[in-house]
């Protein structure tokens, strides 16, 4: 099981949540990973940063010790709809990296593919983004009043508010967290994810309560936090609405209430929308298979 | 033995040039947990005393290098320094050394930025080969030589610890020049002369004078300070073959 | 390009081999001849044969490389210290100047004086 | 807290840090001529005041240097320590003018020489070059101790361990050390009064 992929290890974790046999830790449940049969040059070899890390970080030593392991998220492996070149259907608006969803992933990211997002599918957006820029000539004055828009709402918006009595942004950012990990964690159902939408709209009115510290117009990381979290909650909702929609499990995106892949119905990307009310609407896009069909995932150990 | 310490004060740099002309210290009373890093602490006066703190972090692993700060006097990165280790405080918040300050913790590394680049940190080939070409193996002894070197994280530790740096600062500095050994010992390089050019002209490797200070704060024990004395052998040894052979440029 | 050869690897050469050489050999020299001779440790000194030993061909020639070194050394690491240790850099030229100048004058005197020797 | 304050707003302070870095690229309107005026109107809206500074734009403001004391060097224990391994090359220069005044004194004769000595015996000599000769070893020990970093020494393809460079430094020192006191002590001693049997 150590050498499954990282969907399978933490629904294996869950699994074994339930069953009761985690040990509690100060940052949630845990279970142990044993690298001591690997013996230490193995693990200086192989392993170097690992080592460092719990060495630095829990001040335990992995060749003698055994680690404290616990899911987390680690990567999206959705994002902004791009084609090859990473440009996005708003012309000469281009995305890279994680931001982008590039669909070399599918429905479980493997190790190292930000790797191959950055370095070839980065350097392909650099490089159409360039040729667009030189392609075209000033931003129309439509751009300019839009850009202008934008800083309004920034200063008028997000800096004027008032600092009385507010939420802290702080606080709504861990609730977010705590619902996305309940309710679009690793195993989902429709009452959690439909409870997840709730949550996140609730703290979607508590967030227009924060209040920023920072009145600064230089290096403001509060502001740059504040925005960072009000995409977030579109995020959070996006991903939300999606697993909703999307009733069968596949890759980390694991339905208890519909276990099993369905590939008539959902071998398709999910695409989701902003309707004109605020809320979600979520498309499937068909897959365009080229060399490998996708198969059953089968994995040793 | 129980805990006596339960809060510890943490003594900021403060610098907000727009109401301020003057940088200032702030003083916050934190509480103090075991496992908190300096970082954790900054986080916690962010998250709950005052917003408007200002510092770059990101990975909280030691990996990204973004949260270097001089903490009671020494460059550090925040994410890795227990408080525990500092104890009973006050710990003083600084920025880091030798970058002109933009505001509170936040330094301006675009001089670093702009340097890096001149030294060409990335492998030149005489001749582009074709991709069908295949992969261009090493050996683990290849790799070997410059690994060290391929372990920086841009963390300006090196620099905030260097008082050349500090005082000169044309000067390339450490962490580039460790970056450009890094690729001057590639077996699969071929830029080398091309480095020199920058490495060992004025305010090259010769300003250095061996403090040895970026390696001692060096968080990845990259050892620029090891890779610039070696550089100085090379050129040395390069320039008085240039002076046998006259016909190359020296 | 119009760029001079830089001298600093010639100068820092210098440094260096004198560096080496000064932490090989000083220490032993000055103990020996400076402190433990004068202090009467060894017993009564044979002036004939410390003679001897001074204008013998292969210590002159030794000196003769060794002092040069031990001039530069000084002089390109006392410049750095000047320039560094009190912010000097607007009489960078001048020190360096003045050091490697002090470095080559001693060392010349100090040849002309080694071929004089017996 | 000593800042620079009117300094920034005229370019970098060379007085205090007597450097010359560039200033903050954005700083003196080489973005400016790229933003759009109206942009940068917008930002004075319902923006905070700002220090009166005719160099400022609003976007970026000021950049705080701080100034490098005179006594940098006394900072840590580090740096205390570099300082004063970068001064012994000042006991390596007494050492070799007093070497060749040594040699001279020996080439003048046994009256030049015995005068020298005497001059060498003076207590107040004496204590001045034994803390020349704790330099002078101080010197030795940071500079062999140094090598390893200078020199990366490789065997088939393996560096060798920076352990084994620092031994074979030190070893060489202690070697040659031991060859120029059995030397010095062959050519000094009295063939009579021998300290060795």
């Amino acid at each position: 099981m150590e050498l499954g992929p990282r969907d399978r290890l933490s629904q294996a974790f869950e699994g074994e949540r339930e069953k009761g046999r985690t040990i509690e830790g100060p940052y949630g449940e845990v279970v142990h990973l044993d690298l001591r049969h690997l013996g230490e040059k193995v693990i200086d070899e192989k392993l170097p940063f690992v080592r460092e890390l719990c060495r630095k970080y829990e001040k335990i030593d992995p060749v003698e010790e055994l680690i404290p392991v616990r899911p987390v998220v680690h990567y999206m492996i959705g994002g902004i709809d791009v084609d090859m070149d990473g440009a996005t259907s708003l012309a000469g608006l281009y995305a890279a990296g994680e931001t982008a969803c590039i669909n070399i992933n599918g429905a479980n990211r493997l190790g190292s593919n930000s790797l191959t997002a950055l370095l070839v599918f980065g350097a392909r957006a650099g490089r159409a983004a360039a040729e667009f820029a030189r392609g075209s000539g000033d931003p129309p004055r439509s751009v300019l009043a839009q850009a202008l828009e934008e800083e309004e709402r920034l200063h008028g918006g997000v800096l004027g508010r008032s600092t009385e009595g507010g939420e802290r942004l702080a606080s709504v950012r861990e609730d977010l967290l705590a619902t996305m990990e309940s309710r679009a964690g690793i195993f989902r159902d429709e009452a959690g994810l439909r409870a997840g939408i709730s949550e996140v709209e609730e703290l979607r009115r508590r967030f227009a309560d924060v209040a920023l510290d920072d009145r600064s117009l230089t290096f403001n990381t509060e502001l740059a936090h504040g925005l960072e979290l009000e995409n977030l909650l579109d995020v959070g909702e996006t991903i939300l609405c999606s697993a909703l929609e999307r009733t069968e499990s596949r890759g980390s995106h694991q339905r208890t209430d519909h276990s099993g892949r369905n590939d008539a119905d959902f071998l398709a990307h999910s695409l989701c929308y902003r309707e004109e009310d605020g809320s979600c609407r979520v498309e499937f896009e068909p897959v365009t298979i080229t060399r490998w069909p996708p198969a059953e995932r089968h994995y040793g150990g | 033995m129980e805990n006596a310490v339960d809060t510890v004060t943490l003594k900021v740099f403060r610098y907000r040039p727009e109401t301020a002309p003057e940088p200032e210290y702030e003083t916050f009373e934190v509480p103090y947990q075991e496992d908190w890093m300096v970082l954790d602490a900054l986080n916690h006066v962010k998250d709950e005393m005052d917003g408007s703190l200002s510092y770059r972090w990101s990975c909280r692993m030691g990996v990204c290098g973004s949260c270097g700060m001089t903490v009671n006097g020494e460059p550090v990165l925040t994410c890795a320094t227990y408080i525990e280790d500092l104890l009973p405080g006050p710990i003083r918040i600084d920025p880091l050394r030798g970058f002109p300050v933009i505001r509170d913790l936040v330094g301006d590394l675009g001089d670093f930025m702009a340097k890096l680049p001149r030294v060409k940190p990335w492998i030149i080939r005489k001749e582009e080969e074709p991709l069908d070409a295949g992969e261009t193996l090493q050996t683990p002894e290849e790799v070997g030589a410059f690994r060290q070197y391929s372990m920086c994280i841009n963390c300006m530790l090196c620099y905030a610890a260097c008082p050349i740096y500090e005082m000169e600062p044309d000067f390339i500095g450490p962490a580039a020049i460790a970056l450009a050994q890094r690729y001057n010992l590639d077996s699969r390089d071929h830029g080398a002369d091309e480095r020199m050019d920058v490495l060992s002209r004025k305010h090259g490797v010769w300003d250095c004078t061996f403090v040895g200070e970026c390696s001692v704060v060096c968080p990845k024990d990259v050892d620029p300070a090891g890779a610039i004395q070696r550089y100085k052998v090379t050129a040395t040894m390069d320039w008085f073959r240039s002076l046998l052979r006259p016909g190359r440029s020296g | 390009m119009a760029l001079k050869p830089p001298r600093e690897p010639l100068v820092w050469a210098l440094f260096s081999a004198g560096g080496m050489v000064a932490a090989l050999v000083l220490p032993a020299l000055a103990g020996i001849l400076w402190i433990a001779a004068p202090l009467g440790l060894l017993g009564p000194l044979d002036h004939e044969g410390l003679r001897l030993l001074a204008v013998h061909p292969v210590v002159r020639i030794g000196m003769g490389l060794l002092l040069p070194l031990f001039f530069f050394h000084w002089a390109h690491r006392f410049r750095h210290t000047l320039h560094d240790g009190l912010q000097l850099y607007h009489l960078s030229r001048f020190i360096a100047l003045v050091t490697y100048g002090v470095a080559l004058g001693l060392s010349l005197g100090a040849l002309w004086i080694l071929w004089s020797l017996g | 807290m000593r800042s620079r304050e009117e300094g920034a707003a005229t370019g970098p302070d060379r007085a205090t840090t007597g450097s010359d870095r560039a200033p903050p690229p954005a700083e003196a309107g080489t973005r400016g001529g790229e933003i759009p005026q109206e942009l940068h109107a917008m930002g004075d809206r319902g923006a905070p005041p700002v220090q009166e500074n005719p160099r400022h734009t609003r976007y970026h403001p000021k950049w705080h240097r701080q100034p490098t004391p005179l006594t940098w060097w006394t900072r840590n224990r580090r740096y205390r320590a570099f300082i004063l391994r970068e001064l012994t090359s000042v006991a390596v220069l007494y050492a070799a003018v007093l070497l060749l005044i040594h040699l001279l004194a020996l080439d003048r004769g046994p009256e030049s020489h015995a005068a020298f000595q005497a001059w060498l015996a003076r207590p107040g000599v004496v204590a001045f070059h034994l803390f020349v000769l704790a330099a002078l070893l101080y010197h030795t020990v940071t500079w062999l101790n140094l090598a390893p970093q200078a020199i990366a020494l490789r065997i088939r393809g393996r560096r060798v361990p920076s352990r084994i460079v620092l031994l074979a430094h030190h070893f060489a020192w202690l070697a040659l050390s031991a060859i120029i006191v059995a030397g010095l002590l062959f050519a000094l001693g009295d063939p009579g009064e021998a300290p060795w049997p």
